[in-house]
């Protein structure tokens, strides 16, 4: 009977030794969900994870709205992601109502989603920073993603929640010089870059801390169909930019990182290096990118889909994001799922803090790379 | 008849008495000075809701720093904090949650809004497990609205809550 | 459908989907597409087709996706197959549907609206499954845990995804 | 700013103020000279410069602000004003508040911000007291179920023990201690054995998970780096030849003793760290794992007790540290000896005369030692602030191994050092220099 009370209800045990913790949701280690861990000493013993603080119901209500409308709602699970949520809804709407997007488009979505990848990751960054207790790493990525902010506000208008994707293209062209500007900008943020080494990931303690906990072996990725960096930082090279190319991704001339050793140390660092990569892919982008023309597909007002269920996926900050659609004859869609990767990486928290120390648990908990209103939609 | 005088009503009032005259001496400059403190010390609590905890991370971040309004980012136990900025959606899971952490904090305490889901419900007007607003929940302050509000927004809406503590009494010593 | 096209030494292996349905054969083809094939399977031999899947390649679910049909009285789990081993599947995701029946008045985890887990073949399903089971009433037999995972704990109304729970003002 | 409240005015603090100058006055008409009358007949009043005090005598400093000297100067000898001014509390106290502001402009700095800057007109120097105005007016909250008597107890204790810290070291020469005890290396490790029980008590006593494990990490975390901490003491109390930290400071008149126990002074230095709490060995206050650590639980001034000791113990570790390896007061001269006409008759610009009425007070061999000590003191808080912006945090496995197996193992080869130099007749009691 015990295993169908939810979580909160259950009874403690009555062990002695086991100390239950409750780690949110608040708590300046948790973020938007709550951990219930179960200590024996230092150790972890058992560990549930208890999301849903943030579950807004995104899926039951873009059944209510037609598929122009549901846009600035499907990008609020990860509003500093949100160029990247909405591709794989766009390109699914897309072969749904059978657009086919103009080039110019395709690489102005590509700029996009890149930079939008750049500050999610140093948001990311920034809160590993304050998790390992390095207030100087909160603070650098924080101001660095600034400079990503302020591209994507010349380029969509707004800081964060852009809505930038729409079904046919872009929703509004590049500013006059932008190129000039991004081309300055990602320059510099080169440079910026080099010196995280030097302050947090080259740090002795940083690394003698990480290096060899809460350590996901390539087998285990695979079988707790983890994604993104996680599978990346356990030695499987799988990058959906790579083998399943969407939009130019297939023109572009970058490379996919992978470490082999599985650790929260490995973890973390991927990120850090797909940043560098992102740079890569936004110059060669803003260089084989047409110089004019369309960026928009004119669409008819409240557009119907057949009878047809699509499942796009795209790589996103927090690894594949695939969205599952399903039209039936109408300008609402009849179903959306959104298989996010934080939600697919959470499976293997319970698994990694097993045995880890306690010390250990924000780290685990955060190089899954898992943005807790995502996981919950 | 002295010990008519002398009672145990007439010593309260006499006691009472004096603490108005004291309260009257001293409230002014040191509620001042109180207010003053509390003003220049706001510690906001580390509870994130929903998705405006991003820029409440972007507004502690070098660009805005509201360290220099004295509101320290990530402070550590809600014990010793002042304000609760209720960052986005407040879902029916999160609720009671929300209500345990005011509860549980010291007087006096500030509760800002931030985001159009705190305030009203926001684009999650018609959801199943959406609060419409958090004002059945906690005493709001002050209201920041935007969707997410930028941090300059929060910044204004802390410069606003410290106009209205200035006008607020400090009496309210425990 | 305008998928990019897969690499081209995977264009040669024959349709997973008709290779399934061969296999059982009172399944049914929803989608031929290389990239996407869709296979319907009855929930009596749902197992069956998850390790027949798995020989074929797929070894972790990618999203399993629950879609209420109340017209036809029926609950469709689609589980999204795909392959991070097998270099010959990379663009590719099967579809592996199965239908579990409906009832008008349901009692989660207490009525006829079940289905056997694969959770036993694709570990990566345990959340997922979890949050069907809360999302729409899907009892997964064989689950370890089918507990709730999103909602809040006092959630005593339908499950929220169904299509006659109806959200405020619609 | 204001420009909602205009209603909120100076004018009306002034007001306000001057209310207070009205009761003030009628209270010290009231009760004060009948008190005062009661003193001047009960109370032996103290001899200075052969006339007794009387109220004739306080009233002439009015006329003559000069005559005030020798009375000042009587009180400066008493131990009230040492305890509370000078090389005690009033001391370790502003150096602690300066600590504070300058920690964290100086971390604002490092991470590219501006810090606090609005509280206060310059550089949001008063953002100190505003926070701490605001602590004492807040709510106390005791967690039900606690051990109240000990939970009270327990930042009163902290202070307590830090003040007591603070009172054993010597500042400048002449006798500026509070405390001249003997043995006055025992004396400050047996003050440093108090934290960790203080700790304790006040982690079990809240009746919380987080702090409990806060609290048992403390433990573990003071215990492991006190032996360390002795032992790396022991090289410089072999070559003083004396316990005494005056004696200690005297025998370093012509080099530190860091010059040659450089392993010593950073085995001492790391386990000060820990003992202190900074990152990155913060982990019994570790936010992201347990919440606030053992001070969870307090609130309001509780917590502000709690953080002025931890800061006043952090000036006591830092002094200590200047007294054993940095030679203490030990300084070039950098203040010129008075000369006796500025202290008679002020100095003369023209027809201006200006006197200096503090300069009697001081010597020049205080004034220049407590300068050389500030300065030095200074600098290694500098030094312990510093890794708070550089290093994250440490883990508990990685904390022990690194007081039991690496510091004790230097510490002892510190040790050898000391003895080498002991033996070899070049330093210590009796040696070449």
């Amino acid at each position: 009977m015990s295993a169908q009370l939810p979580p909160g209800l259950q009874l403690e045990k009555t062990d002695e030794r086991i100390m239950t913790l409750n780690v949110g949701p608040q708590h300046p280690g948790s973020g938007h969900m709550r951990l219930i861990v179960q200590i024996d000493g230092d150790y972890i013993v058992a560990c549930d994870p208890d999301p849903g603080y943030v579950h807004r119901g995104e899926e039951k209500m873009a059944e209510y709205r037609n598929y122009i409308t549901n846009i600035p709602h499907l990008e609020r699970p990860v509003i500093h992601d949100s160029c990247n949520i909405l591709y794989p809804y766009v390109l699914g709407v897309e072969d749904i109502l059978g657009i086919e997007v103009p080039e110019r488009a395709k690489y102005v979505r590509v700029i996009a989603s890149e930079l939008n990848r750049c500050v999610y990751t140093l948001y990311w960054l920034a809160i590993y920073g304050i998790f390992l207790g390095h207030s100087t790493m909160f603070m650098w990525p924080t101001g660095d993603r600034e400079l990503f902010i302020d591209l994507l506000e010349k380029m969509t208008g707004a800081r964060v929640t852009h809505a930038y994707m729409v079904p046919g293209g872009v929703r509004n062209d590049l500013p006059a010089n932008f190129e000039d500007v991004c081309l300055r900008q990602v320059d510099y943020f080169e440079k910026r870059i080099a010196e995280y080494a030097d302050v947090f990931y080259d740090n002795p303690i940083l690394i003698a801390r990480t290096e060899n906990t809460g350590v996901l072996s390539r087998t285990d990725a695979i079988r707790l169909g983890t994604t993104g960096s996680v599978l990346r930082a356990s030695g499987v090279d799988y990058d959906i930019r790579k083998r399943e190319p969407y939009d130019v991704y297939d023109s572009l001339d970058f490379e996919t990182n992978v470490l082999r050793a599985g650790d929260a140390y490995a973890r973390s660092k991927i990120p850090w290096l797909d940043m560098m990569e992102s740079c890569r892919i936004i110059r060669d982008a803003l260089s084989k990118m047409p110089k004019s023309g369309s960026v928009r597909v004119k669409l008819k007002p409240n557009p119907k889909g057949g009878e047809e269920s699509v499942y796009r996926r795209v790589e996103s900050g927090r690894g594949a994001l695939g969205c599952h659609i399903i039209s039936r004859k109408k300008p609402e869609p009849y179903r959306v799922k959104l298989s996010v990767g934080s939600f697919r990486n959470l499976i293997a928290l319970p698994y990694l803090l097993k045995g880890e120390r306690l010390g250990n648990m924000p780290s685990v908990y955060w190089s899954l790379n898992y943005w807790p209103v995502e996981a919950d939609r | 008849m002295l010990k008519d005088i002398v009672t145990p009503h007439n010593a309260n009032v006499f006691v009472g008495k004096l603490g108005d005259l004291l309260e009257r001496a001293i409230d002014k400059p040191l509620g001042y000075a109180i207010n003053w403190g509390r003003i220049w010390s706001l510690w906001p609590v580390h509870i994130e809701t929903a998705c405006c905890s991003v820029e409440f991370g972007a507004a502690s971040g070098p660009r805005y720093d509201v360290e220099r309004f004295g509101i320290i980012e990530a402070f550590g136990s809600l014990r010793q904090c002042d304000l609760i900025v209720v960052q986005g959606t407040i879902t029916r899971k999160m609720a009671p949650r929300l209500r345990l952490v005011y509860d549980q904090m010291p007087e006096p305490k500030y509760v800002i809004a931030m985001g159009a889901c705190a305030i009203t419900g926001g684009l999650y007007f018609d959801s199943y497990n959406v609060l419409p607003g958090i004002d059945g929940v906690l005493p709001v302050d002050v209201y920041v609205p935007g969707c997410p509000p930028r941090p300059e927004t929060l910044i204004q809406g802390c410069m606003l809550l410290q106009e209205k503590m200035k006008r607020m009494k400090a009496r309210k010593i425990v | 459908m305008e998928h990019s096209q897969p690499p081209a030494d995977s264009i040669e292996t024959p349709g997973h989907a008709a290779l399934m349905v061969k296999r059982f054969p009172d399944g049914a083809i929803l989608s031929e597409d290389t990239a996407r094939p869709q296979v319907l399977v009855p929930k009596e031999r749902i197992l069956e087709a998850a390790a027949y899947a798995r020989e074929l390649g797929y070894d972790h679910a990618e999203s399993v996706t629950g879609v209420d049909y109340p017209d036809q009285n029926e609950i469709e789990v689609v589980y999204h197959l795909g392959s991070y081993t097998d270099e010959s599947l990379n663009g590719t995701v099967m579809a592996l549907a199965t239908r579990a029946p409906r009832e008008e008045a349901p009692k989660p985890g207490h009525d006829s609206t079940r289905l056997p887990s694969l959770r036993g073949t694709f570990y990566s399903v345990e959340f997922h499954e979890r949050e069907i089971f809360e999302m729409l009433g899907v009892y997964f037999e064989g689950h370890p845990d089918n507990r709730r995972l999103l909602l809040p704990e006092d959630w005593a109304d339908l499950p929220p995804l169904r299509k006659d729970f109806a959200i405020k003002g619609r | 700013m204001s420009v909602i409240a205009p209603n909120f005015r100076l004018s009306g603090f002034i007001r306000s103020i001057l209310d207070n100058v009205f009761w003030i006055i009628v209270l010290v008409t009231l009760a004060g000279i009948p008190a005062i009358q009661i003193v001047l007949f009960y109370i032996e009043m103290p001899v200075i410069d052969g006339e007794l005090l009387t109220p004739f005598l306080a009233l002439t400093w009015l006329a003559d602000p000069s005559r005030v000297l020798p009375i000042v100067k009587a009180l400066m000898a008493t131990d009230l004003f040492r305890i509370a001014v000078f090389p005690g509390f009033g001391l370790a106290a502003l150096l602690a508040a300066g600590t504070i502001f300058v920690e964290r402009k100086m971390l604002a700095k490092l991470q590219l911000r501006v810090g606090p800057f609005y509280c206060g007109k310059f550089e949001g120097i008063l953002q100190l007291a505003g926070d701490g105005l605001k602590l004492i007016s807040k709510e106390i909250i005791i967690p039900a179920k606690a051990d109240k008597p000990i939970f009270w107890l327990a930042p009163v204790a902290f202070v307590g023990t830090a003040a007591a810290f603070v009172s054993l070291i010597p500042v400048a020469p002449g006798g500026w201690v509070v405390a001249d005890v003997e043995l006055g290396i025992l004396a400050v490790f047996a003050v440093i054995g108090f934290f960790p029980i203080i700790t304790i008590l006040s982690a079990w006593s809240a009746n919380s998970k987080f702090p409990f494990i806060g609290g048992i990490r403390a433990l573990h975390q003071m215990i492991s780096f006190e032996i360390p901490l002795i032992l790396s003491l022991l090289g410089v109390v072999m070559l003083a030849g004396t316990l005494n930290l005056t004696g200690i400071v005297e025998s370093q008149d012509s080099f530190p003793w860091i010059v040659f126990l450089p392993v010593g002074a950073v085995v001492f230095f790391i386990c000060i760290l820990a003992e202190l709490e900074r990152i990155p060995f913060d982990l019994p206050e570790a936010e992201s794992e347990i919440v606030a650590g053992w001070l969870t639980e307090f609130s309001g001034m509780m917590y502000g007790l709690v953080q002025l000791g931890t800061y006043l113990k952090l000036y006591a570790f830092a002094a200590i540290f200047t007294v054993m390896f940095l030679a203490g007061w030990h300084g070039p001269m950098i203040v010129p000896p008075f000369p006796a006409e500025i202290i008679t008759d002020g100095i003369q610009l023209g027809p201006v005369t200006a006197t200096i009425p503090g300069l009697p007070l001081f010597d020049q061999e205080m004034l220049n030692g407590t300068i050389w000590f500030i300065i030095k003191t200074v600098a290694v808080i500098f030094f312990i602030l510093l890794p708070r912006g550089v290093f994250p945090r440490i883990r508990i496995d990685m904390l022990l191994s690194l007081g039991w197996y690496k510091l004790i193992g230097l510490s002892f080869i510190n040790i050898f050092i000391a003895l080498g130099l002991l033996y070899a007749g070049v330093l210590g009691p009796g040696g070449m220099i």
